[in-house]
């Protein structure tokens, strides 16, 4: 343990500053029988849902040249089986748990949400970038007026710091981050993917079954970090930041942007030892540059 | 479990145009394998970020054999590798086959790429083992398999080759009882061989695919639809991870 | 000569249905020591604005996993002297001339556009990725109403067919893309750059001057795509799609997804024969696959 | 003209610690090189979209030598080629050095990396040439110069090797009357020396770097603020295509 990396997001202590992308992880068992899971500042879960859902039709992923496009789709066993199963799985690590919402309705992610607020969890992370069914299918998180207010409905019932996790796919990222901070968010964390497509020629059709599909992975890096750093300079809260990690150097590029803590997605399935990776680097990092603490370089473009 | 490690290839040879049998050391991965199991290699060129999925045809004591068809960037990149060099891979990885006790007539369907996954199968069934190989055109492995002292059967669409004909067509044919049924081949063999099988009401376990990104079970990205006996509904369970290796009964064809 | 290849975009027939991304290519003479300007569909210029521009500070230029960012910011020698230098150059070769047009006020897009009017030039494009300098910097690009706007107030000057090219950083590109047509677009062309940033660790500080510049290269392919195909099904002019496009795969996936030709802009940074293997690569994937025109796979994804 | 080929390393070594020296067969290159111009090189790995301008150290009939550092991604991939691997390569390119009539005293003027560009302008300058070499610590190719037959003279930061100091303070000490003067090496150096030969009233050319995506001149990504002699203000040339040599009075270096 080393408290130089130790980091405080909306009151929740992290020994460092990095999670993994929600998604990308699981619940942290599977990638538990490769890394220790202890090393982690926090993991962040897959998107859990009200009740179960069933996900997109495969194909479901497409690599792309240094990056990925996936339609899961959300797929997961509802709220209720992730409360029995994987709450006490990951409550045996020195970890902070975010768990990850979503939902298709705003009375889906009030029920989720509600349904954490007297769970053993430590942070809440809102993922805003689902289909709005209620109103024609568009992301909630491209309109700021929604956004405020699906933020401010969740807030109600969460009891646990609230992270909302905003989609790129808007045209002032800022906007959107000061209205989810109006509505109550007490942390950002940003991008979620962009969408994307890949066709296969030979086949003449797209290899997504859901033809579109959210675009991951360091192509999305430098789209990220500008966005990253934007927020930061707009909003008082602190921000997670994500987007095509997968090396120290690449954290703390957000770190440097302003960032408080970064996740790790796609790296992981090049390199399952991504995120110990990272942690060793930015540890490394700090030695060499006599850094005692990351507020020394946090933020330090301006 | 599994490991992330750096293999070294120790064989790698062309041995039917296009398809490539590859021999890396890797202990650690070889010491747990079990015979169904696949592993994740890791294409050189780092723009292409995901693993490729390839089944351990054979497993020796320090190292693994794998066989492979080139169809695109990953597999050419495989196809270049030369003795000596290193890769990334991790392993080993699925369910692999369930060895049930002696005493059965088993039946082996391979067809094309899906042969090589039974090969080391075939070598520690207990039993009676009758290999049925389906080929488009050129056959390979097939005396791997006889070597082993099995019964074996081949089929070309082509008819160059053996039996005019696919696999389906020469299970029909086979005489004695079936006790049950491997199989690992294309999508559209699997599952005429699976109907097959529940109208003779023989177990069959058969070797999916399907694209891949952690390998591991985390990302639910290789979802194939699962109908469990008893279940009233489908789900999207995870070849990597719940599979590759499926009772052919459960496995959802049309959809 | 092969006129299964030939692509006809709002009444100009080009010999292939490969341009040039404007700014990656000058005005061709530079390339054309090391390719055959006379195989080129058409050539697209870089921007030129009314009066010279200065461009931005260096370093403009930063390479990111399979991207770059520039923040060339336009600079150019003003209309005046790329009429008189470029235009005849160009006309030596058997090639379509597009010009490029960029300004910072509306008054100024109207006013490069009328000097073009009566130029022996094929096509126009209007560049609306530029900051609106009368109202706060926002690109004109990100507005359906102020692109409307200007492309209406541009049409006016014009007399060669106006190819309308769309900025990527926008909420909804199909809301813009017909909001260019409504204006008077007889063509649209996507996708210019989306907005990255890269930081240098050891320096602590952009590699940029600007600190953030316009992203390019494969990396922004798997978004250029699925917005080109969002397009082509929701406008009925022709669009040119780019971003990222390398090789002639890339080029038939925009086709497939029902783009009329193709731009190939950074790829020449990459490979400077890129423009020429894509149109050779085109031909031999329709000897290969029997296609006797490019009507038969374009826009065969529905 | 400048051709887009293949080039083959023919000779690579490291010649002091991080600074290599590689040789590459290129015929068409090397036919119509001259001193003062680079060439673009590709990195192997093709997450790295952009070649790396690295200026032309000596030039033979049939091939090029450059000598670079190892300061980032690019570099460290080109110091893993090996003799007879092959690598991407532009060139020539720029304008190269302007030689004028015999008859002058001439002072080359080299800084670190900075030094090798201006081995093959020794070789050919005619006149009277003195060669000043600044180091950090370390140097090299100093040995070079000195086998032409040429004055040369080292300076050190460290103090460790020859003057204890930098170029400029050499140049100072010069005696005889210079007649023009070539420089490369930092721009910090590149300035005072300019700005010494503007009080003298010599002529400099020197050569720049900027960040390169095409290396021809068609992107302007390359900037130089330059005022040319009787221009009202500055314009942004490119180091790639009116450079890398430019005249040290037009440029603006404050800026
Ligand atoms: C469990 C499992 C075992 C397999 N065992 C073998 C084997 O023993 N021998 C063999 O030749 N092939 C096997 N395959 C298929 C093999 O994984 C693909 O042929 C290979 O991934 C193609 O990679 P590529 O880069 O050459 O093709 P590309 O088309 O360039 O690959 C692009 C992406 O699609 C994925 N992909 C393409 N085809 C398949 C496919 N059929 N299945 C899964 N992913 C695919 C790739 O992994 C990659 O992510 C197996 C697949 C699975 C899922
Ligand atoms: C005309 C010219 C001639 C040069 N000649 C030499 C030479 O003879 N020997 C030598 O050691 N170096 C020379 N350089 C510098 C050399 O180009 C850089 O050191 C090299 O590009 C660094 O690449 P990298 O991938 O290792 O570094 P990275 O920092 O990983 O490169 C990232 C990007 O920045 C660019 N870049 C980084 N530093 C420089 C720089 N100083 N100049 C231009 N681009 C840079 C790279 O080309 C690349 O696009 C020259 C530069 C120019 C412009
Ligand atoms: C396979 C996959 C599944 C994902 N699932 C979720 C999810 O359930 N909830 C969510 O908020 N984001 C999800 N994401 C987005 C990631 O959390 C992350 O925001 C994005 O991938 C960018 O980071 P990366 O480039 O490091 O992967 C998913 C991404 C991937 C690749
Ligand atoms: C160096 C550079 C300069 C550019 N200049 C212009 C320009 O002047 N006008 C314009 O409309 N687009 C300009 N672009 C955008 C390209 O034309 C193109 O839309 C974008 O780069 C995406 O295509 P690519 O990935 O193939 O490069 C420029 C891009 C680059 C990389
Ligand atoms: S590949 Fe990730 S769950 Fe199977
Ligand atoms: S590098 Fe493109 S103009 Fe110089």
């Amino acid at each position: 343990m080393d408290s130089r990396m130790e980091t405080t997001i909306a009151g929740v202590t992290w020994k460092n500053p990095v999670t993994t992308a929600s998604g990308t992880f699981g619940s942290g068992r599977e990638y538990g029988e490769l890394i220790d899971l202890n090393r982690l500042g926090a993991i962040t879960v897959k998107g859990v849902s009200e009740e179960a859902w069933k996900g997109n039709p495969v194909p479901r992923l497409a690599e792309t040249q240094s990056g990925l496009l996936n339609s899961i789709g959300l797929q997961n066993a509802g709220a209720e089986l992730f409360i029995e199963n994987d709450i006490p799985f990951l409550r045996q690590y020195d970890t902070k748990i975010i768990v990850n919402i979503c939902g298709h309705t705003l009375s889906q992610y009030c029920a989720v949400a509600e349904r954490f607020a007297d769970c053993d969890i430590d942070m809440l992370e809102l993922n805003i970038s689902c289909p709005n069914v209620e109103e024609g299918g568009l992301s909630f998180g491209t309109d700021p007026h929604v956004v405020e207010r699906v933020v401010k409905a969740v807030r109600h019932y969460v009891k646990q710091p609230l992270i909302v996790k905003l989609s790129p796919e808007v045209t002032d990222i800022t906007e959107i981050a000061r209205a989810a901070v109006s509505g109550g968010a007490d942390a950002l964390s940003l991008i979620n993917t962009l969408r994307g497509m890949k066709i296969d020629i030979h086949k003449r059709k797209p290899i997504l079954a859901n033809k579109i599909g959210g675009y991951s992975g360091p192509g999305i890096m430098p789209v990220a970090l500008r966005m990253a750093y934007e927020v930061c300079h707009s909003v008082d809260v602190p921000v997670i930041g994500m987007g095509g990690i997968s090396t120290f150097e690449d954290a703390l590029q957000f770190i440097m942007a302003g960032a408080e803590a970064v996740a790790v997605g796609t790296a992981n399935f090049h390199n399952p030892y991504a995120t110990v990776e990272i942690i060793d680097g930015i540890r490394q990092y700090m030695k060499e540059n006599k850094i005692s603490s990351l507020e020394e370089i946090r933020g330090c473009i301006d | 479990m599994s490991t992330y490690c750096t293999a070294t290839v120790i064989n790698h040879k062309e041995i039917v145009p296009g398809v490539w049998k590859m021999e890396l050391a890797a202990p650690e991965i070889a010491k747990t394998a079990r015979p169904g199991q696949f592993i994740q290699l890791y294409p050189p060129d780092e723009r292409n970020l995901l693993a490729r999925p390839i089944s351990l045809s054979s497993i020796s004591k320090m190292s693994v054999t794998i066989v492979y068809r080139v169809v695109g960037k990953g597999t050419k990149q495989f196809s270049c590798l030369q003795v000596d060099d290193m890769v990334h891979v991790m392993g080993p990885l699925g369910n692999g086959f369930t060895l049930l006790d002696a005493g059965t007539q088993n039946v082996i369907v391979g067809g094309g790429l899906g042969i090589p996954p039974l090969l080391e199968l075939a070598k520690r069934l207990h039993g009676n083992t009758v290999v049925l190989l389906g080929y488009q055109d050129d056959p390979f492995m097939a005396e791997d398999f006889q070597r082993l002292g099995l019964e074996v059967h081949i089929a070309s669409q082509s008819g160059n080759y053996g039996f005019h004909g696919n696999v389906l067509d020469m299970l029909k044919n086979i005489t004695f009882p079936v006790g049950q049924i491997f199989a690992c081949g294309p999508r559209q063999m699997l599952q005429s061989v699976s109907m097959w099988a529940k109208e003779h009401n023989v177990p069959i376990q058969v070797s999916l695919e399907e694209r891949m990104a952690c390998g591991l079970g985390a990302c639910l990205g290789c979802g194939v639809k699962i109908q469990k006996h008893g279940e009233q509904d489908w789900r999207y369970l995870r070849v990597c991870k719940d599979g590759p290796v499926f009772s052919g009964e459960e496995v959802v064809w049309n959809g």
